[in-house]
């Protein structure tokens, strides 16, 4: 063979040192993300290789089924699993991590006696003459030739595959269904036992100049209905549940509407009004005291 | 010995009436079956049936001896042809019988005294819940017995051997909620087996030598054969007829057959299945005539047995133990005469014939005795009986002159021909028959002094009366016959049996008694006049504790039982649980062993699986590269 | 071009998905240590498909796709659910079958 | 009718049957499985008067690349098993009609439903019968462990306390005996490809030369696996553990038909297949034989448990039979394969009449017995006509069997013979000290208490047909001995060994 340097040698130490740099990427990122991306930079890197070795169709396949299909499902399971966790590297097995990679070396270099003993080198008959008719051709006539049968059980296995998947991952239901029914048993039952009200949570509040989930209804008594928001904008602080906050806003309608009216007619009742609302809250808050205490 | 010519009578085809003769075994065989089957609904009819069995077997051995009366000498034997029984490569066993002089006179000899014990046993087992059940086993014992003798070869009598066992089994553990019963019929059957080895290894030997077993065809062809298997088949046949015959040493099971009822006592352990042995030792009469060995065998063993049966005789207080003593004894004459060549064949059977009459009438007179008394078989009970039950005691000393040979009585006749026999063969066994025959006078003369004669030393509450007419009838035709059968055969039955027995010089006139007869009769005298001095004293109502030696060994069946208990109970005993524990320590233990050390090392083994799916990895990969380089260092090799 | 440098490529990129199967812990990650000890392979056979000059070995190598597909889905599956009971991705969690 | 498959019909018909009889629940699939069970018997005898006058055989290729062959039929000792086995299921499943019933104190809780016993039995059945039929070594290899599998599980579901071990054992000894076979399968079939010709057909495997020395061990693969079938000392201790444990209707399957297939075996394949071996080998198995049956005997004597005690005799029995086949006459092999016949009879019987006393006393230990003739008068009679059928007695067919078979050796090996005739009086012990043990005497308050009834009509019907058969065998044996004399001259001519003549014993 004449030493020339030709364009599959040129690919081959280009996607080699890219293929084994991904390679050992995949394995010594600490977060699976970035593995994910060092293998298919690897895969990609190994279908440039295919295409060099005259495998058009496999250098299409590698790229679609491995870098497509594959390790898009190995990026969606991620994100299911945790994307940002971060994998430690501290072995737990003692002396794993040396017998591994020991082991490991003895089987590259018995891979490496293996292919040098076995001595393939040399002449390589190329695939001239079996791309003659195309290369998807040729596979194909091999696929749907000898191959059929095994072709067919290849796609039986990718159906139960599909199937597979399907029932593995579709969670089994451990409890019967809450209907209605259960549902309106299972809130009876609370009442009897704890005195639950057992009608439906309150509407949050709702003024006219704010429409907003964040606001709580108040009781008849001027106190919060704290089971008309959602605890979450509760623990966020969007929310405002607190009695005096609330009191607050009301008395202030209240007061400008006296005002107002105060002004437009005359008279001089804020202050009485402002008055009455304290005894009012007074009263409120005298008899949620008396309440809580008795809960207690 | 005398010069031997020996001829064997081939037998005819059947003809006639002889055709039917399987109706002799199938009758009773089938009264059998309809017993057994037909369960409690028989309860009222069955002992009719049975002794239909009987009679019916009877009348109709008559009238085939009568026909063979009829017929020419030389075509007296008759083969008649039923069936094949197998044939497997180059064993071939068919089921056919010969009725021939010698058989028919033992078929008249069961259904005749058979018919008699039948009738008996009507009044005998009258209030037993179960006499149709025992009925069913006469009869099975009937078939069997008539196989036995109507058989043309040894195989077919093997079967009827056994089948006399089985009956025999049953019978004796009739009372089988009795555990003593129970034990003596196992003992009875199992020392029997241990007799039957021997008729099996003869037939295996004639298979191997002749390809056959039947009688005439192992006549025709013994003399062909090695000496020292013609040695062997009659030793092994001699062992077949000690354990049937109860012959020393195989003697053990009688006396504690005695459990039985008394009937079967009279039929199965006197009259006829107990003659078996004498019967094959004189069928085969050809084997011994061509071996000294065996016949000497034979006529010791016949000795011996005669000797040890009286003096168990002479040493018992059970009546009918004394009585099995005395049958012991007696057989063994017939064995001494068997074993003596053709010169005493016919004696045998002419004293096996008239025994099975006089033992047969006394075993039932004892029977009635025991009703009287009941159920009480310890003559030290008994005593002055002479007066209460005439008609016994008048039978029952028919049977003791004939059995002690009083003449013109018939034991007087067909023992005196033996003793005469066994004197010309050699004058030890002459000599010695002739003690046998004085301590026969002696026992049965203490038994009659004891039982019918003496003070009265009943037990309390016990009122002896004479037995039912259906009782005393039998015993009357038997008594009859224990008188003058002698006189009648003795002239006719040497010549009736030449042809099956073998030829012999002598001839017999029924008033010429040898010298040696008038010795033996002297010396029966003295043994009735010592037995009459002694038992005249008074005698004690129980047995003496401390006993000379002679009677303590006579009492305890010659040690045999100590013997065998010794021997082969114990010596088994520990064999069996030796083996036992082999079984369990060795055998099973190295499969326990084996199992207890795999699971000790999946145990340790068990460890390597810490669950780890990476270390299992570890493990693969390291399997790969140590694969890896086995091959490839083999190729660098 | 010698076939052993693909070989040897082949080799060493096998030998490094034994080292992150047997060291990492990820499931995840062990899995795509498998997939890349497949793609190994695959470049081998596609070699040995110029070497000889036939398209067997490209057949091969387009079978292990398909059935590493295969594979991955139900793979990918068990871990998902192991993850949803287990809350874990690590293969060193899963150690109940043990003696 | 020449084209019908008579043989396939007759395996597949149980099989079918138990694939219902699991489907059915309760008693409903007892009776389904009890029907199937006649219909296979109706078959069965059908199959037997056929192939007297015609070939059933049938061979089809299984797996060609390997040479095997699904290949059934019936020489005159399959004919004989065959019968045995389709007479006996019906009396096993009547036998275990009402194990559902939790009265019975010997058999613990049952652990399933009585239907899915009558369908283990069927396939306990066909897949004797298929073993029995079969003409391809790795068809009948195929079944021989396939049968381990529902007996395994009759074991399990039903019996007394300890039958979760006493299975256990059992399988693992068959498994260790049917493994050994393999590897001698896998050395036929290397013997038969190095000639040129790999197959698994009996014929053609019997027509070819096999160097003497792998023959040997190859013989000794295949006669290991039917030692422990037929249990031979010492890979005998199974049997009386099982026997103990098992309810007596599935000792009855596994004794009285599949133990069969191991002295079937040495027959059919170790004769059958490698002649020159098995002589070689044949003093060192007459001795094997000689010790097991005395062995058998001694250990029943001394039995204290009557299950064990039938399992013993049946130890000794089976020695009895491998004497017959390895003194290589066709009087012994003839008389071996009418014993097996037999033995299958009198061993059910036996574990019948037991079961019945087990089922009323609600315990096998012989010391909780004395007396029962009182309280049973029909139950004694019959166990005594089993024991004695047992015991060899002439009129039954134990004796035929026994006998010719000492008979035929006699010619050939006659000191064994005379040491072994012993035995015969040792079978006599051990049956009639059982017997007078436990019927004999005045019974115990408690044996009143617990054996109230006497035997049923159905009990009756099911003994009766045993009785019958042993004496019917006993009485007119040559109808099973022409049988068995077809094989017997068949495997001579195979062995190429000349029935010795009259006049010679010991070869002289």
């Amino acid at each position: 063979m004449i030493p020339l340097i030709t364009g599959q040698a040129v690919a081959f130490w280009i996607f080699a040192v890219l293929a084994v740099a991904g390679a050992l990427g995949m394995i010594t990122c600490r977060k699976p993300v970035h593995s994910a991306l060092c293998l298919a930079g690897m895969m990609v890197s190994l279908a440039c290789i295919y295409a060099a070795l005259d495998a058009p169709f496999l250098f299409v396949s590698q790229i679609i089924v491995y870098t497509g299909a594959v390790m898009m499902l190995f990026l969606f399971t991620m994100m299911i699993v945790g994307v940002d966790t971060t994998d430690s590297m501290i072995e737990t097995i003692k002396g794993h991590r040396v017998a591994s990679f020991l082991i490991a070396a003895g089987f590259g270099v018995m891979l490496v006696i293996g292919v040098v003993q076995g001595a393939v080198g040399g002449a390589a008959a190329g695939l001239e003459q079996a791309n003659g008719a195309g290369n998807v051709q040729g596979i194909a006539r091999i696929v749907f030739g000898p191959f059929l049968y095994p072709f067919l059980a290849t796609s039986a296995l990718i159906m139960i595959a599909t199937m597979a998947a399907i029932v593995l991952s579709h969670g089994e239901r451990l409890t019967p269904k809450q209907g209605q029914i259960e549902r309106a048993r299972a809130r009876n039952e609370a009442f009897m036992a704890t005195g639950a009200d057992p009608g439906p949570m309150p509407a949050p509040g709702t003024y006219a100049r704010k429409n907003s989930i964040d606001q709580p209804a108040l009781l008849p008594d001027g106190s919060v209905a704290a089971s008309s928001i959602s605890p979450t904008l509760n623990v966020r602080g969007v929310a405002v549940v607190s009695n005096d906050g609330l009191r607050s806003a009301h008395r202030a309608a209240i007061t400008r509407f006296v005002e107002d009216r105060d002004a437009i007619i005359g008279t001089n009742t804020a202050q009485a009004v402002a008055e009455e609302l304290d005894d009012l809250a007074q009263a409120a808050d005298d008899q949620l005291t008396t309440t809580g205490e008795g809960e207690q | 010995m005398y010069p031997m010519e020996m001829e064997i009578v081939d037998p005819v085809a059947a003809t006639g009436i002889f055709q039917f003769a399987w109706a002799l075994i199938a009758w009773p065989l089938l009264v059998t079956a309809i017993l057994l089957l037909a369960g409690k609904a028989s309860n009222s009819w069955g002992h009719l049936l049975g002794v239909a069995g009987a009679v019916g077997d009877f009348v109709l051995a008559v009238v085939l001896w009568i026909q063979m009366i009829g017929t020419e000498v030389p075509n007296r034997a008759v083969k008649v042809p039923v069936t094949e029984w197998m044939t497997i490569g180059t064993m071939s066993v068919r089921a056919d019988l010969l009725v021939d002089q010698l058989s028919i006179l033992f078929a008249l000899l069961v259904t005749g005294v058979g018919s008699l014990i039948f009738c008996y046993s009507i009044g005998y087992m009258a209030h037993d819940p179960n006499r149709r059940r025992f009925f069913a086993y006469l009869n099975l014992f009937i078939a069997a017995m008539l196989t036995l003798v109507l058989a043309d070869n040894y195989a077919l009598l093997f079967i009827g051997w056994e089948g006399v066992g089985l009956a025999s089994y049953l019978l004796i553990s009739f009372w089988q909620h009795r555990n003593s019963a129970a034990l003596a019929g196992k003992k009875a059957f199992l020392v029997n087996r241990v007799g039957d080895l021997g008729l099996l290894c003869a037939m295996f030997t004639m298979f191997a030598l002749f390809g056959s077993v039947n009688f005439n065809q192992v006549n025709h062809a013994i003399s062909g054969a090695p000496a020292t298997w013609i040695t062997a088949i009659g030793i092994f046949l001699l062992v077949a007829a000690c354990g049937k015959s109860a012959q020393v040493p195989l003697q053990s099971w009688l006396l504690d057959a005695m459990e039985g009822p008394t009937p079967v006592s009279a039929l199965i352990h006197a009259a006829t299945m107990v003659t078996a042995g004498v019967y094959l030792v004189v069928r085969s009469h050809a084997i011994y005539e061509l071996t000294n060995a065996a016949s000497l065998a034979v006529m010791v063993v016949g000795v011996v047995t005669l000797l040890a049966g009286a003096w168990v005789g002479s040493t018992k207080d059970d009546i009918k133990k004394v009585l099995a003593g005395s049958t012991m004894s007696q057989i063994g004459y017939m064995m001494l005469a068997a074993g003596i060549g053709p010169a005493g064949g016919a004696f045998a059977i002419f004293h096996l014939f008239t025994h099975g009459f006089f033992k047969a009438n006394m075993f039932l007179g004892a029977g009635s005795v025991m009703h009287a008394m009941d159920d009480d078989t310890d003559m030290r009970h008994f005593g002055a009986l002479r007066k209460v039950m005439p008609w016994t005691f008048g039978t029952f000393a028919m049977g003791y002159l004939a059995i002690i040979g009083i003449p013109p009585l018939a034991g007087f006749y067909s023992k005196d021909h033996i003793v005469v026999a066994a004197w010309e063969r050699g004058p030890v066994f002459g000599v010695l028959a002739m003690i046998g025959a004085a301590i026969t006078a002696f026992y049965m003369t203490r038994l009659m002094m004891m039982t019918f004669l003496g003070d009265k030393r009943w037990a309390e509450g016990i009122h002896p009366h004479e037995s039912p007419a259906i009782m005393v009838g039998p015993l009357v035709v038997l008594a009859i016959g224990s008188a003058v059968l002698g006189v009648v055969l003795n002239n006719a039955i040497q010549v009736w049996l030449a042809p099956p027995t073998g030829h012999h010089p002598h001839e017999l006139a029924w008033y010429h008694v040898p010298w040696q007869g008038w010795a033996t009769l002297l010396l029966v005298i003295l043994g009735v006049a010592v037995g009459y001095l002694v038992y005249r004293r008074p005698i004690a109502f129980d047995a003496p504790g401390k006993v000379n030696p002679l009677v303590y060994i006579g009492r305890n069946d010659l040690l045999a039982d100590k013997f065998n208990h010794l021997v082969f109970v114990r010596g088994g005993g520990a064999l069996a649980s030796g083996i036992a524990l082999v079984d369990d320590v060795i055998v099973d233990g190295a499969v326990r062993s084996l199992a207890g050390g795999t699971k000790g090392l999946g145990g340790v083994l068990r460890r390597t699986q810490t669950g780890y799916s990476r270390s299992y990895g570890l493990t693969m990969v390291l399997g790969a590269v140590i694969i890896a380089a086995v091959l490839i260092l083999g190729r660098l090799g | 071009m010698d076939p052993n440098a693909y070989l040897i490529l082949s080799a060493i990129l096998f030998t490094i998905g034994v080292v992150g199967f047997l060291t990492r812990r990820n499931a995840l990650i062990a899995f795509m240590s498998a997939e890349l000890m497949l793609n190994a392979s695959n470049l081998a056979m596609v070699t040995f498909s110029h070497v000889t000059g036939n398209l067997y070995g490209q057949v091969g190598a387009f079978f292990v796709m398909v059935v590493a597909a295969a594979e991955v889905v139900v793979g990918l599956a068990i871990i998902m659910i192991i993850f949803k009971t287990r809350r874990s991705a690590s293969v060193d969690d899963q150690s109940q079958l043990k003696y | 009718m020449e084209n019908i498959p008579m043989l396939t019909i007759l395996g597949l018909l149980p099989l079918v049957g138990a694939l219902v009889a699991f489907g059915v629940k309760g008693r409903a699939g007892r009776n389904v499985a009890f029907g199937f069970s006649l219909l296979t018997f109706a078959v069965g005898f059908a199959v037997f008067h056929m192939s007297l006058h015609s070939d059933l055989a049938q061979t089809v290729d299984w797996i060609p690349q390997i040479g095997a062959h699904y290949a059934l039929s019936v020489d005159g000792m399959a004919r004989a098993m065959v019968l045995l086995t389709v007479i006996l299921t019906p009396l096993v499943l009547a036998f275990e009609w009402n194990n559902d019933t939790p009265h019975l104190a010997a058999h613990k809780t049952p652990r399933w439903d009585v239907n899915v016993f009558g369908a283990l039995a069927l396939l306990v059945e066909g897949f004797a019968l298929f073993v029995f039929m079969s003409a391809d070594v790795l068809l009948f290899y195929l079944f021989f462990e396939g049968s381990l599998i529902p007996l395994f599980l009759m074991i399990v579901g039903w019996g007394g306390e300890k039958r979760r071990g006493a299975a256990l054992k059992f399988l693992l000894f068959s498994l260790a005996g049917g493994l050994v076979m393999l590897v001698a399968l896998i050395g036929v079939y290397a013997a038969t490809s190095a000639a040129g010709n790999p197959t698994f057909l009996v014929s053609e495997i019997a027509a070819i030369e096999i160097d003497p020395r792998l023959a040997r061990w190859l013989f000794a693969g295949f006669f290991f696996a039917f030692a422990v079938k037929a249990p031979m000392v010492p890979v005998h201790t199974w049997l009386p553990d099982t026997a103990e444990q098992a309810t007596p209707g599935t000792s009855t399957m596994l004794v009285g038909v599949l133990d069969k297939i191991g002295t079937f075996g040495m027959i059919k394949f170790c004769l059958g297949l490698f002649g020159e071996a098995s002589q070689w080998a044949s003093q060192l198995v007459i001795i094997v034989a000689v010790v097991s049956i005395f062995y058998g005997a001694f250990m029943a004597i001394t039995s204290k448990n009557l299950l064990r005690l039938v399992a013993y005799t049946s130890v000794s029995h089976f020695g009895f039979m491998v004497l017959g086949i390895f003194a290589f006459t066709i009087t012994s092999i003839a008389g071996s394969i009418f014993y097996m016949l037999a033995h299958g009879f009198s061993s059910a019987a036996m574990f019948f009449v037991v079961g019945f006393l087990v089922n009323r006393r609600g315990s096998a230990e012989i010391s909780d017995f004395g007396g029962v003739q009182r309280l049973a008068p029909v139950l004694a009679g019959t166990f005594l006509v089993s024991g004695l059928a047992t015991l060899g007695l002439p009129g039954t067919a134990n004796f035929a069997g026994e006998f010719s078979i000492m008979v035929g050796a006699f010619r050939v090996i006659p000191v064994m013979v005379f040491v072994s005739v012993i035995a015969t009086v040792l079978a006599g012990l051990y049956v009639l000290w059982a017997y007078q043990r436990v019927f004999t005497g005045e019974p115990t308050e408690e044996v009143r208490e617990k054996i109230t009834d006497d035997l049923g009509g159905r009990e009756r019907a099911i003994i009766g047909v045993l009785i019958f058969l042993l004496l019917f065998f006993g009485f007119i044996p040559r109808f099973g001995a022409s049988v068995s004399e077809k094989t017997a001259t068949a495997t001579m001519s195979q062995l190429g060994i000349d029935d010795p003549v009259n006049g010679s014993i010991g070869g002289k």
